[in-house]
């Protein structure tokens, strides 16, 4: 039997500023205009997938459901294809939203383990940080043996073939100047801490 | 006109064919491309998922060099963005730059520390908008040699190019490539699913979804009768041609589909050799097809 | 030139027609003065035959009293017809249906059980009824066709005038005869009478008060009958208003309302329904149960407004079971 | 005068003249209509300016004349037009049905409703209703009248002399 | 005898016409079956269909062949004779015919538009065109009545909607009275701090227009007044007007209120009507300080004088102008005017009677007119949002649609509450800077300015919560509930149920119709729609107009309203009473009721029956006689004739028995 959850949020549990802050953080203030219109949801090709969809995200963000939000897989799945943002009544940039719930929910952690989207950002964001240019081989490679080893086999023809046109280079890519591009990005850090 | 080249990281690995074959259109334009020198991570989607600022620093810093490396003829450095990904962050970057004066003295600041400077005078251009718009249809059909009569293409445009930023098209109907395609002498077919998503990244990530996404992408361009797709982006060309082993085993309805770049086509038109276009880096080879062309080709000289 | 030849014949009646006839008194010697009587079978002794050798319209005029039941009343009707230039319908019953037409309530199997086994007075152990066809040793006797209803003369045969009443007054038949003496005749079809409703000619009429709005409607045998006052005022349900005059208010003059043996006049469709509507639009009372409460005094709609004229209604007969009125329809 | 053929139960169709007064119940009947609330064809109605003009013999005559049911539509108790032209016809109405019932006339055949001018709906639930109510009871099997009923010719009047001249001083 | 003879305007040569009505007619009924059946009937000369019978093209073809092939009836079948019947009689008038020998069928209201099958709307169709076929065989030449109109207005409300309509038909030159319950004009409006969408003062545009009403030498003011009987028609009503005593002489007071301060009641300790009760006032007092007329009243259930004969009455000698009497009665006036306009407004819906919201209950439950009080400037708390025991809210819930869309007690949108609620969630928020939820079924936001006024509310961070508030109740399950009020609601655009605990929760109460809406509409003739506001003749073509000729509404009374459509509606009103009054004569369906005087026997039944005493009797000719300028045409009279002496023009039993005939003998 499917565990009974409690369907009721008491307001204690919300998090009143939780909007302010997601609209600083998207810098989408048009988010409070949202009509819950549901073109969005209706637009996004992904919405099937998601637990709540974009409209219901939003309404959730306008009223605090920090938790909910934070941990749905929703955000995840946002493949930033901006079609929600184009077709949007009111102009709310929702990919940006996402992007920032997706920044957010890093930040705080609560994301699901395991869970590849948020564990390829990170190997993306590792990589550039040190490198200044992603290498795709090995980005793929580390994606599938941290989240899903056992697909490797399965995945393996395919590398294969691949590798043999030339479209799977091992060699790492990088930029000459890996020293001042960390500079530069730690300084961006170091303003983003004190603002 | 001269344009520098961001070719982006997908160019160098698995979009090697679509470096290729830009190059080599371009070059029997006679349009001089000069990669970017030193370009970084244009700090597209993953980057933006961790830290927007930083994301932006990495884009800027692109555009600093292609400020300082370009020679702005008309005002501006163009700067060819071909991943449709770069070309939106780098876009993007420029646009909140633009409109965040907070932000951009932030930005400002952190180049300064290495000497880059950030104007906001690049154009990023994709290379579709430049031979359509720049160079011109015209001038395009002037150099085909071998027209692909008979060919019947799905013109897949993706979304990042022409969402959020319609710059050079319309954002759910767009007909740049359909009309370039047409120059070449092939048939776009029409399709509704122009500018659907292919999934992006999912496809690493949450494979059964993105599969899904491109399943339905492929089956319907096989149902509008096109022989193959033709895309504008590394990704969407990975996704669309890569997995349709796996796609295949769970829908067995998909016959192999070959998937080009743009550039692939133009420069098959162009009568370039394939070796210059990258042909042989394709998983679904297009050899066949090849054939029949220039059989056809030839009749139709005859 | 001979004298003009008048019939005078009755049907389902009671007779009293013929007795207004008597009732002209002297004047009835005028009449057979004026007119040959070829056929009056109730005062002298003529027989159908006399009729038939008639030629086609020799008969000045024909007067018929009673309303039609059996088959021998319409053949003599047609008789009349053929042989008379003007017919006239005498009397209510021939009219309107007269009183024999409230038979129109009853089915004709339930008038003949009634009357053949049901009635008080009748001992018929084994339920004798009379037949049209008895064979007997001389040969096969009949007898006239009892109908399934009455109808008016007029729904047997044309009628080119109508002298209304229960009897007609004498005073409308002198008229007509004087009329038909002089040929100073009204369009046909029209009835001999006056063609305002019996109010007009009412003595009590002034004691008539303009809002009239009864509370309770009374038959003449529960009160003291004021003789001055009218009759609706004081709560009796006097067809007056409904019936044309001519009568002279007779009963009016003798204390009792008015039943309506004249009938309705000329541009009333069906004089019961009119008069139904005159008595209840002048009932005291909006609510439902109160007008219910009122209409308690009228125990007998059809006997009120239809005593005289209930064949001659729209409604014509009582709706019964409908396979016996199919079948019982003959002319 | 047009009698009918018996008609089979099952392929009897009621035949119903409704009285409707112009101000509330004809007007409700065009709020049906405007409101597209469909309901029986079997109701065929005629204007009354009240329904304190419904003369006791349109009722007969309808019936007469092959009517299974009347139908009388009027302002609600207090809301008549002519303040009180529905309170004589409901007088009228009780009386009428007396004589019917006397007569062997399912009380039913002669409804009266109050129907106000917004009451489109209720227009379709009575006509709706009473056609049922009448299929149930089966035609109306009237003896046959003979002779002709003719509309006496007297009844046309000569327009009278104010109609004919019209404006008041 | 042969047809010319016996009919009115010589032997009958009947036109048919049948309109298709675009497909509101041919879509359902078989329009040219129709016509060829109608050219069966006797004496039909033509019969013809037609696309629109009502354009011009439609109108000149009848023209045409009343020319060209003598006709001397026409039938036109088609939409409903209260739409077009007019319309046709003109065109039969055009053509040098009497418009009455006209009869209209109605085979779209009637049959189209409500009959299911083809076949049977078709048939019906035939019936009806057959029976009218029959009856205008019998029509006869008619005249319209002309009667002189008074050029006189009243106008009953002095709310937004009647002082508008007041003031425009004063200002046309026609002398108006302005009639008001309330000792002072300005209605619901002037309770209003600001309105929506634009947060305009109330009181800055609508005290100018009191003003205008006060001084317009045109306009007779009689407020705290009512009208008790009316009678007459259009273009003749007499009207009756009961003015209740202030027991302060209007003409003398100046409004200086010395003898409030003068009352020996040192403090106002009743509850203030004007404030529902959130204020206070003495026995005399005005209701607020821009009340029209600024004329003082004592309410004699409070003042003690009233009530126990004992009293100093200070306030007597405080009046300068001895405007103060104490034996002042009511006094009723008598008016004839040609045109009424009702403006009696709405009333809110009470509260109370969703016992689940609190109201009564938790003193922090409001209702929003309430709080438009609180939030007025001028109101008892001089514009503050305090609670009832001072405190100012943080946490405000505004409950939409009390009252409304809910089958329990009114079906119906109230239309302004939403907007309303958007003001006054606008307005607390600036006020106390507290948390604004609103609870809503849907918002419906459909005017000028409107929808961006609730983006600006969204935009402002007022919450807005899709779902229908169970309850309010102050039991608190978790420590931060304590001492609230709790709202429970489903948020189903988020698909949880909440609790949301506020300070104070503000019920948005639907618009109803005045509790004596059914007695006024009685005085007045005319009709209520089933949730009891006034009937407009016409909801699209003649929504100012009722089914009584002469009588306009403007205004709340006949639906809820916002102040523009009221002021508006009051508008169209005081322009269409300014056309009947400016034509200065009416005429009137010739329907009425006559006597052939040779042929009635006095039997008076008909007299007591006429509502409008139009029958006397002649004690010369002891017969009845009816007056043709009063009666109505109702044909109740004729309908009771026993004798058949009475007749109706235009329904005579004839036309009648030949449309029942008609509708049966075809079917």
């Amino acid at each position: 039997m499917a565990a009974i959850e409690r369907r009721i949020r008491y307001e204690s549990e919300l998090d009143p500023s939780f909007a302010r802050e997601i609209i600083a953080f998207s810098g989408s203030p048009s988010l409070m205009a949202c009509i819950q219109c549901g073109t969005c949801s209706s637009a996004c090709p992904l919405s099937l997938y998601m637990d709540y969809t974009p409209r219901r995200i939003i309404a959730m963000v306008r009223e605090g459901f920090k938790q909910e939000v934070l941990s749905s897989r929703t955000i995840w799945l946002c493949a930033s294809c901006y079609a929600c943002t184009v077709e949007c009544p009111k102009q709310i940039r929702i990919t940006d939203v996402m992007y920032a719930l997706k920044r957010y929910a890093i930040r705080e952690g609560v994301h699901p383990p395991r869970f590849p989207i948020p564990v390829l950002a990170r190997l993306f964001y590792n990589t550039v940080r040190r490198r200044g240019r992603l290498t795709e081989s090995w980005t793929v490679l580390r994606l599938y043996l941290q989240t899903m080893p056992l697909r490797i086999p399965g995945m393996s023809s395919l590398g294969w073939k691949l590798l043999r046109r030339g479209r799977f280079p091992l060699r790492p890519e990088g930029i000459r100047d890996r020293q001042g591009l960390q500079r530069v990005l730690r300084v961006v850090e170091r303003q983003e801490v004190t603002a | 006109m001269s344009y520098l080249y961001f070719p982006g990281c997908s160019l160098k690995g698995t979009g090697r064919a679509y470096e290729e074959s830009l190059l080599a259109v371009f070059r029997a334009l006679g349009i001089p491309l000069t990669e970017l020198a030193d370009w970084n991570c244009c700090g597209a989607t993953a980057y933006m998922s961790i830290d927007e600022h930083q994301a932006f620093a990495l884009a800027a810093r692109n555009l600093a060099l292609a400020e300082s490396q370009g020679s702005p003829a008309d005002g501006a450095v163009q700067l060819i963005a071909p991943c449709s990904a770069c070309y939106l962050v780098l876009l993007k970057a420029q646009q909140c730059l633009a409109a965040d004066i907070a932000l951009c003295q932030e930005i400002t600041i952190a180049l300064k520390e290495e000497g880059h400077c950030y104007r906001g005078r690049v154009r990023i251009r994709h290379p579709l908008d430049v031979l359509v718009h720049d160079v011109g249809l015209s001038e395009i059909a002037r150099h085909v040699r071998q027209p692909l009569r008979g060919l019947k293409i799905a013109c897949y445009y993706g979304c990042q190019i022409v969402r959020p930023f319609a710059l050079f098209d319309r954002p759910h109907d767009p007909s740049t490539m359909d009309d370039l395609v047409r120059i070449l002498g092939a048939e776009p077919v029409s399709w509704p699913l122009k500018t659907h998503c292919c999934g992006g990244s999912l496809t690493g990530t949450i494979p059964e979804v993105g599969w899904r996404l491109n399943y339905l992408l492929l089956r319907e361009a096989q149902r509008r009768g096109a022989h193959l797709i033709v895309t504008v982006c590394p990704l969407c060309q990975f996704n669309l041609e890569a997995y349709q082993d796996q796609i295949r085993q769970r829908y067995p309805d998909l016959a192999p589909m070959p998937v080009l770049y743009f550039t692939q086509l133009i420069g098959m038109a162009m009568g370039l050799p394939p070796r210059e276009l990258g042909l042989q880096r394709l998983l679904i080879p297009v050899d066949g097809l090849m054939a029949a062309l220039s059989k056809e080709g030839a009749h139709a000289r005859a | 030139m001979s004298k003009p030849k008048v019939a005078f014949y009755w049907c389902a009646s009671c007779g009293g027609c013929e007795e207004a006839v008597v009732d002209l008194a002297e004047e009835i010697l005028q009449v057979v003065e004026a007119v040959e009587i070829a056929f009056w079978p109730v005062a002298l002794d003529f027989k159908r035959e006399d009729v038939e050798r008639l030629a086609d319209g020799e008969l000045a005029a024909a007067f018929i009293n009673g309303a039609i039941r059996t088959s021998e009343q319409a053949e003599m009707a047609h008789l009349l017809r053929s042989k008379a230039q003007v017919l006239i319908a005498f009397g209510s019953c021939s009219h309107m249906g007269g009183v024999p037409g409230l038979a129109n309530l009853f089915d004709r199997e339930e008038i003949l059980r009634y009357v053949y086994e049901e009635a008080p007075s009748v001992v018929n152990p084994q339920r004798v009824r009379p037949e049209e066809r008895i064979e007997v040793d001389e040969g096969m006797l009949t007898l006239p066709a009892f109908w399934e209803g009455v109808q008016t003369l007029d729904q047997t045969v044309e009628v080119d005038y109508y002298l209304p009443g229960c009897p007609p007054p004498v005073g409308l038949i002198r008229s007509a005869l004087q009329a038909l003496l002089t040929g100073n005749l009204p369009p046909k079809g029209s009835v001999l009478a006056p063609d305002v409703a019996l109010c007009a000619e009412c003595p009590r009429k002034p004691t008539k008060p303009e809002r009239l709005a009864l509370k309770e409607l009374k038959r003449p045998h529960q009160v003291l009958i004021d003789p001055e006052t009218c009759l609706l005022a004081q709560g009796l349900l006097c067809l007056g208003p409904a019936t044309r005059s001519g009568c002279g208010a007779a009963c009016i003059a003798g204390n009792m309302p008015c039943t309506g043996c004249l009938g309705p006049t000329s541009r009333v469709l069906d004089g019961g329904a009119k008069a139904l509507s005159a008595l209840a639009s002048l009932l005291d009372a909006t609510e439902e149960a109160e007008i219910e409460r009122i209409l308690a005094g009228i125990p007998d709609p059809v006997g009120l407004f239809y005593r005289y004229s209930l064949p001659a209604s729209l409604l014509h007969r009582r709706v019964g079971n409908g396979e016996r009125l199919r079948e019982g329809r003959s002319s | 005068m047009s009698e009918r053929p018996m008609e089979g139960e099952r392929s009897f169709e009621p035949r119903i003249v409704a009285f409707f007064c112009n101000w509330c119940t004809y007007t409700a009947a065009d709020l049906a209509g405007t409101a597209r609330m469909t309901y029986a064809p079997n109701i065929r109605i005629i204007r009354l300016m009240c329904s304190g003009r419904l003369d006791p013999q349109f009722v007969l005559a309808a019936f007469r004349h092959g009517a299974d049911g009347v139908l009388i539509g009027g302002c609600h108790p207090g809301d008549c037009h002519y303040q009180e032209g529905n309170y004589k016809a409901l007088r009228r109405y009780l009386l009428l049905k007396r004589l019917l019932r006397e007569m062997g006339i399912e009380e039913e055949r002669l409804r009266l409703e109050w129907i106000s001018a917004s009451e489109g709906d209720r227009v379709q639930k009575v006509a709706n209703e009473f056609t049922e109510t009448i299929r149930r009871l089966g035609p109306l099997r009237l003896a046959p009248r003979p002779g002709v009923i003719r509309l006496p010719v007297a009844a046309l009047p000569e327009p009278s002399p104010a109609a004919r001249e019209g404006a008041l001083p | 005898m042969r047809a010319h003879e016996i009919y009115p305007n010589g032997g009958p040569r009947i036109g048919v016409y049948v309109c298709h009505c675009g497909l509101n007619i041919a879509g359902k009924v078989d329009v040219h079956e129709v016509v060829e059946f109608a050219k069966t009937l006797p004496f039909v000369v033509v019969a013809r269909e037609y696309k629109f019978m009502c354009s011009d093209p439609g109108q000149e073809m009848i023209r045409e062949d009343i020319r060209e092939h003598r006709l001397n009836r026409v039938i036109v079948a088609s939409c409903s004779p209260l739409l077009h019947e007019a319309t046709f009689r003109r065109v039969l008038e055009q053509a040098g015919q009497n418009p009455f020998f006209f009869q209209m069928v109605n085979i779209r209201e009637h049959v189209s538009w409500v009959t299911e099958d083809p076949r049977e709307a078709t048939e019906k169709a035939k019936a009806l065109v057959a029976a009218a076929v029959r009856r205008v065989i019998f029509h006869e030449p008619l005249q319209r009545r002309r009667v002189p109109v008074k050029d006189h207005v009243l106008v009953v409300g002095g709310g937004i909607a009647g002082i508008h309509a007041a003031l425009t038909l004063a200002d046309a030159g026609k002398h108006v009275y302005l009639v008001e319950r309330e000792p002072t004009i300005g209605g619901h409006m002037a309770m209003f701090d600001k309105t929506f969408p634009t947060l305009d003062c109330a009181a800055c545009i609508l005290t100018p227009k009191m003003s205008a009403v006060a001084a317009h030498p045109n306009i007779t003011l009689w407020t705290y007044s009512e009208v008790i009987q009316v009678e007459g028609f259009v273009g003749n009503f007499r009207v009756r007007v009961r003015r209740k005593p202030r027991y302060v002489i209007e003409e003398l007071c100046v409004g200086c209120l010395q003898c409030i301060d003068a009352c020996v009641y040192k403090d106002a300790r009743f509850p203030d009507e004007f404030n529902l009760g959130l204020g206070k006032r003495k026995p005399i007092y005005i209701p607020f300080p821009q009340a029209t007329p600024r004329v003082v009243l004592i309410d004699p259930e409070t003042c003690i004088w009233f009530k126990t004969g004992k009293c100093k009455r200070t306030c007597l000698e405080a009046c300068e102008r001895k405007a103060i009497d104490f034996e002042q009665q009511e006094r009723i006036e008598e008016i004839e005017v040609g045109a009424i306009i009702l403006a009696t407004g709405f009333k809110t819906f009470d509260a109370r009677r969703i016992p689940e919201y609190g109201y009564g209950k938790y003193p922090n439950v409001y209702t929003a007119l309430e709080v438009e009080r609180l939030v007025n400037a001028a109101g008892p708390t001089g514009g503050e949002v305090r609670l009832r025991d001072g405190r100012v809210p943080k946490r405000v819930g505004i409950i939409h649609c009390v009252g409304s869309r809910d089958e329990r007690f009114n079906r119906y949108c109230s239309r302004v509450c939403c907007m309303y609620s958007l003001k006054l969630a606008h307005l607390i928020k600036e006020r106390t800077g507290a948390e604004v939820y609103n609870f809503y079924i849907d918002m419906r936001t459909p005017g000028k300015g409107y929808e961006e006024f609730y983006d600006r509310l969204l935009q402002e961070g007022v919450h807005f919560i899709r779902g229908r508030v169970a309850e309010v109740t102050d039991w608190a399950i978790t420590p931060e509930e304590e001492g609230k009020l709790i709202i429970r609601v489903e948020d189903t655009l988020i698909g949880v149920v909440r609790r949301i605990p506020v300070d104070m929760v503000v019920l948005a109460v639907g618009l109803e119709p005045q509790p004596d809406a059914e007695e006024v509409r009685r005085m007045f003739n005319i009709s209520c729609s089933k949730e009891g506001f006034f009937l407009e003749r016409h909801p699209k073509l003649a929504p100012v107009s009722t089914f009584t000729d002469g009588i306009f509404l403007a205004g709340a009374c006949q639906g809820p309203k916002d102040i523009p459509d009221s002021v508006a509606q009051a508008g169209a009103a005081a322009a269409e009473a300014l056309a009947l009054i400016d034509k200065g004569y009416v005429e009137l369906e010739p329907n009425t009721a006559y006597i052939v005087e040779e042929l009635c026997s006095g039997c008076k039944t008909c007299i007591s029956l006429c509502p409008y005493n139009a029958i006397s009797f002649d004690e010369v000719r002891a017969i009845a006689v009816i007056n043709e300028a009063l009666c109505k045409g109702c044909g109740t009279c004729v309908a009771a004739c026993p004798s058949g002496a009475a007749r109706q023009h235009l329904f005579e039993d004839a036309q009648i028995f030949q449309e029942i005939e008609g509708v049966l003998a075809y079917v």
